[in-house]
């Protein structure tokens, strides 16, 4: 302790290389031109954009969002312009920056999964994809895919078909067993996963005696689910080897620190941008005084490191 | 002066109460982070100091003195957030995320007859664009402007402020004072002469007006309101359906917080 | 509303009367005894006794419990001094009040649940048994029933066998599918439901690198788990015909207003106990002041009635 | 007079520093919510205003003046909870709940010589039962009070209260002020004279205290720590594993809150 050496902060996640363990979680942070008044976004490991599909997606009607306590609730229902207004427009605007990109890909059905992938794969501004398969918001069936391991396992297996970019399989925390899907991303092929997305839940106006989103559930995200975030990457670190991009109510440096210490080679911050515009810069220079002070030569020995 | 989007710890100077669950709450910047601009239809978000409340409140700026850089804002209470606001005391601080949005197009409105309509907690907005335009037209010695004024029952507030900027009708829902109805139904019994109006309140009363608006045919100016999580145009909560595809959503979806909170009402289908 | 009509706040489950619809959630209010100072023991729909074993269990090592925002993670492990202590101490305890008792049973194999649940028939001051089959601290097993629809329909089916008292099934909400859980339970023959127990969490100590708790895992509960808890009650009525018993992070009468709109018959207030000892009090009260608000006639127009 | 056992809102009256991250709280009971009786060695639990934070933080009564219904804590800050305590200003509130567990037995401890073994934060609660047993002892013309406190370093706390009350060594860890080494270590090289032992302090210390009693075969009270969540005996969370089975528990579990936190040394194993 107290060391205070210089730290390696970078980290490395299926042969690509960030400068740090800091990312965006996809959804709150746009395609990254939003936050780029509040922090400097070359400062970031990588930005992880928004949920994109093949072709453009209206959402669900509002009220989309709502505040409970220690977090709050979105059904966005994965609102975007489709593929090639990302790419046009989000892709390029990222060009500007030197951080890594990862690009969040959302679908009705596995073609259309495999359509964006496609679309993306000669993209040399993208670094790597990250699948959602567990967006509560989709009724469509897409989450089945999250929740049944065959399912996983099949997508997992022909979008590694197609990518060329590393694959990161993003999984939903509404399933009884993390480690199990963790394991069906594994066997699939996936170079990573990223856990976990939203909590479904529901809020209830109980003057008005009407639910408060108009899709009637929304995802949970926020402080009040990282203590169960911490226990899924646990219990995923515990059951596959490839790395995990860990996430869920990620407020301050610490809370991105445990998520590394149960096993995280990096974490996302989410929903708490809407609370510090800057938060991602703050975890990145915490994580690091933090290193320093315990004398780390390499962040990468705090993943998985609690005992 | 700085950037205008960023988070800042603003200073209590002042916190009144205007009627019953209505305060008036001035915030001070630190010099060096009062922004370079602040447009009558923009509003901040108020961070609440419990940290079991994470998301911004939005609030629509009242007032702004550059000089004393000084925010004014005017709010009801509604829950636990407002509340929290209400009871600040000079001296203590609270975090600002602004200035957010577009506000009134200023230009658009020189020289023109316009017609305020606010419905309750809908008019502070409008007070400072009340005295950004009256000021204006004095100037080019044309335009009046005419604020209809709506409220539930005789507790009325900023009715006297307005009054300096701008010819004043009160309605009260229960006639307690003024006339007898809604802020719609006033314009129709008093019928100011107007070119273009600009409304804040209400959804039902948006509503009424916008179907005012295309009946005499003239340009008309909406503050909407929505949910929020982000206030910056990042996380898609706070969409209103348009008219036409947008230019940023493409799907017909503009965001209240960033194209608006103000929109001509033609562009939005509420 | 504003009729301020007198409503008549009585539930009833199983054929039992519950003279309001607010209970104790197990495990946080021992056996009413150590509450009975701050709260008249007199006012609550029922006391939910602490989970009660066969022979007397001892419990994880300490730290047990932990904060976390928002609420707390638990790994008490089931303590409890065994079924004879309980009957002659807690039950006794129990006879001086006109409330409704609740049992909570818990075991590591079925055998050791009927073994509970026959030495409880006889007793006249237990009105009603609620099963724990869902406690996320015990590890011999005890978790599969209640993640398992096949085994929570067998012990349902064998409980009900043994016991002369209406049957209460607690179902954990670390699972894929509460819908699925609870339709196995009211095929078992279950006359109600009761849920959530808490979310299984997890918390690490930064500076000392080390799981806060002993067990390492905890069970979640408190504010952050309302949305989730609202939200599984609501998909637990839509699926079955038996009546709930809803809980998890009740902090006032809104809250219980919004899980018994979403399908609960009645309603538990578990770790805000810690924060407002007199809290099931408090909402007793505003759930009858809301009711009269509203014009009920009964209490339970409340249940389900969500638009 | 009221129930021992409640939740009251206590007014502070004063706060003020005594060591880095030490600090000195003082607050009072409204009229007829006072406890009828505190015993050294009990505690309270004093709530967050956040809402995030939900569970009330256990802190040892360093003194309580009945005629002014004022009750002093003194607190090491260690997080967010002992941050916020740290901050109060005189006139805000503070909710607290209590009065809690098991203190000290005063009449086992009259006329006898009572070696204090405080370690840091573990001083406090020693305070005032130096106090209460020195006056006792005056009044019975025996028994002398010695206070072994051990702290970090010369950045000392409370030690001149106690000098009022007993004969006081100072122990620092790098050796700054006093005896250098820690509390054992200093009675061990200072030999007072004592027939029983009462020790607070981190558990490395209350196992070493232990040991000493064991060894000088004299009786021993700790007051022993645990994270708790309810403080009312109720949640099982604050256990202690005990020597023999214990009347409540059955399985050799005393609960910390409610049957402590003062211990027997023998009966429980640490
Ligand atoms: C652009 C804009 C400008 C506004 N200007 C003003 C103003 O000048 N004065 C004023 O009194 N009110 C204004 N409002 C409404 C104000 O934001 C809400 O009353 C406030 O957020 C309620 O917070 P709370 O914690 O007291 O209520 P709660 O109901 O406890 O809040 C819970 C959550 O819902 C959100 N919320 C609740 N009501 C609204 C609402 N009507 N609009 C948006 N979010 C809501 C809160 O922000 C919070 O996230 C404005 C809203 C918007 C969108
Ligand atoms: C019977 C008893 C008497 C105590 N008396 C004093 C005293 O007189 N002065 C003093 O400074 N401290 C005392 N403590 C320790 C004090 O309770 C903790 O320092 C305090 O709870 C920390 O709260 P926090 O929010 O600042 O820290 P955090 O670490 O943010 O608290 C997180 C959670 O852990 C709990 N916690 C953290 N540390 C401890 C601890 N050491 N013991 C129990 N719970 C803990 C908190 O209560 C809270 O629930 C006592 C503890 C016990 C059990
Ligand atoms: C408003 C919002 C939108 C989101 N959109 C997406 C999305 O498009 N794709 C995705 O995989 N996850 C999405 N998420 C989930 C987050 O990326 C993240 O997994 C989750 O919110 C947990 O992290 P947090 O608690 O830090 O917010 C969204 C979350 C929020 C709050
Ligand atoms: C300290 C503690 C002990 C508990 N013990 C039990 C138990 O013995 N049996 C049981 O079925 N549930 C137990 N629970 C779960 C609660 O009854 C309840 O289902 C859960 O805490 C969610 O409600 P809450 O958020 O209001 O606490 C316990 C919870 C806590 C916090
Ligand atoms: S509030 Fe996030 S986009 Fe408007
Ligand atoms: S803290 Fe709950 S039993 Fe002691």
């Amino acid at each position: 302790m107290d060391k205070n050496v210089h730290t390696d902060m970078s980290v490395s996640i299926a042969g690509v290389t960030f400068q740090n363990p800091v990312m965006t979680a996809s959804g709150t942070f746009g395609s990254g031109m939003e936050y780029s008044d509040f922090v400097d976004l070359n400062r970031l490991g990588a930005v992880v954009t928004k949920g994109v599909s093949s072709v453009p997606w209206e959402g669900n009607p509002t009220p989309r969002v709502t505040e409970v306590p220690g977090g709050m609730l979105n059904a966005i229902g994965l609102q975007n312009p489709g593929i090639d207004v990302f790419i046009e427009r989000d892709l390029a605007f990222l060009k500007q920056f030197d951080t890594r990109v990862i690009v969040n890909v959302c679908g009705h059905t596995v073609e259309e999964y495999l359509d964006v992938v496609e679309r993306l794969a000669d993209e040399k501004r993208v670094d790597m994809l990250e699948i959602n398969v567990s967006c509560p918001n989709v009724k469509q069936g897409a989450i089945a895919f999250g929740t049944e391991t065959d399912a996983l396992f099949d997508i997992t297996q022909r979008i590694k078909k197609v990518a060329k970019q590393p694959v990161i399989m993003k999984l939903t925390p509404n399933v009884t067993s993390i480690a199990e899907m963790a394991k069906a991303a594994e066997a699939g092929g996936a170079d990573g996963i990223s856990l976990i997305n939203t909590i479904t839940g529901m809020k209830i106006d109980v003057e008005k005696q009407k639910f408060v989103l108009a899709n009637k559930t929304g995802g949970l995200s926020g402080p009040a689910i990282h203590p169960i975030a911490v226990r899924m990457v646990y219990e995923a670190h515990q059951a596959v080897q490839i790395p995990i991009i860990g996430m869920g109510g990620i407020a301050s440096w610490q809370d991105a620190a445990e998520l590394m210490l149960a096993g995280a080679t990096a974490v996302a911050v989410g929903a708490m941008n809407f609370h510090t515009p800057d938060l991602t810069g703050k975890v990145a220079d915490g994580l690091a005084d933090y290193a320093a002070r315990h004398g780390l030569s390499k962040i990468e020995e705090l993943i998985g490191a609690v005992q | 002066m700085s950037s205008e989007r960023a988070k800042r710890t603003l200073t209590v100077v002042e916190n009144r109460q205007l009627a019953a669950g209505v305060y008036d709450l001035r915030l001070r910047y630190r010099e060096n982070e009062a922004p370079e601009q602040v447009i009558p239809g923009q509003f901040v978000g108020v961070y609440s100091r419990d940290s079991g409340r994470i998301l911004p409140r939005p609030i629509s700026i009242c007032g702004w003195d550059p000089k004393t850089r000084t925010l004014r804002l005017v709010f009801r209470t509604v829950g636990a957030g407002t509340l929290e606001f209400s009871r600040c005391q000079p001296g203590e601080t609270l975090d600002v995320l602004g200035i957010l949005g577009n506000g009134y197009d200023l230009e658009k409105l020189a020289g023109k007859r316009v017609l305020l309509l606010g419905g309750g907690i809908g008019a502070p907005p409008l007070l400072g664009l009340a005295e950004a335009i009256s000021e204006k037209n004095r100037a080019l010695g044309a335009g009046q402007v005419t604020a209809v004024l709506g409220y539930r029952t005789n507790d009325l507030f900023l009715d006297r402020e307005f009054a300096k900027a701008a010819d004043v009708v009160i309605a009260t829902d229960d006639g307690s004072a003024g006339f007898h109805g809604n802020v719609i139904e006033a314009v129709r019994s008093e019928k100011p002469a107007f070119d273009v109006i600009c409304a804040c309140g209400p959804l039902p009363m948006l509503r009424g007006v916008k179907a005012l608006a295309l009946e005499r045919d003239c340009p008309c100016y909406l503050s909407l309101e929505e949910r929020m999580a982000c206030g910056v145009g990042a996380c898609l909560g706070c969409v209103t359906k348009t008219a036409k595809v947008d230019g940023h959503s493409h799907v017909k979806n503009a965001r209240i917080c960033t194209e608006g909170p103000v929109f001509e009402a033609r562009e939005v289908l509420i």
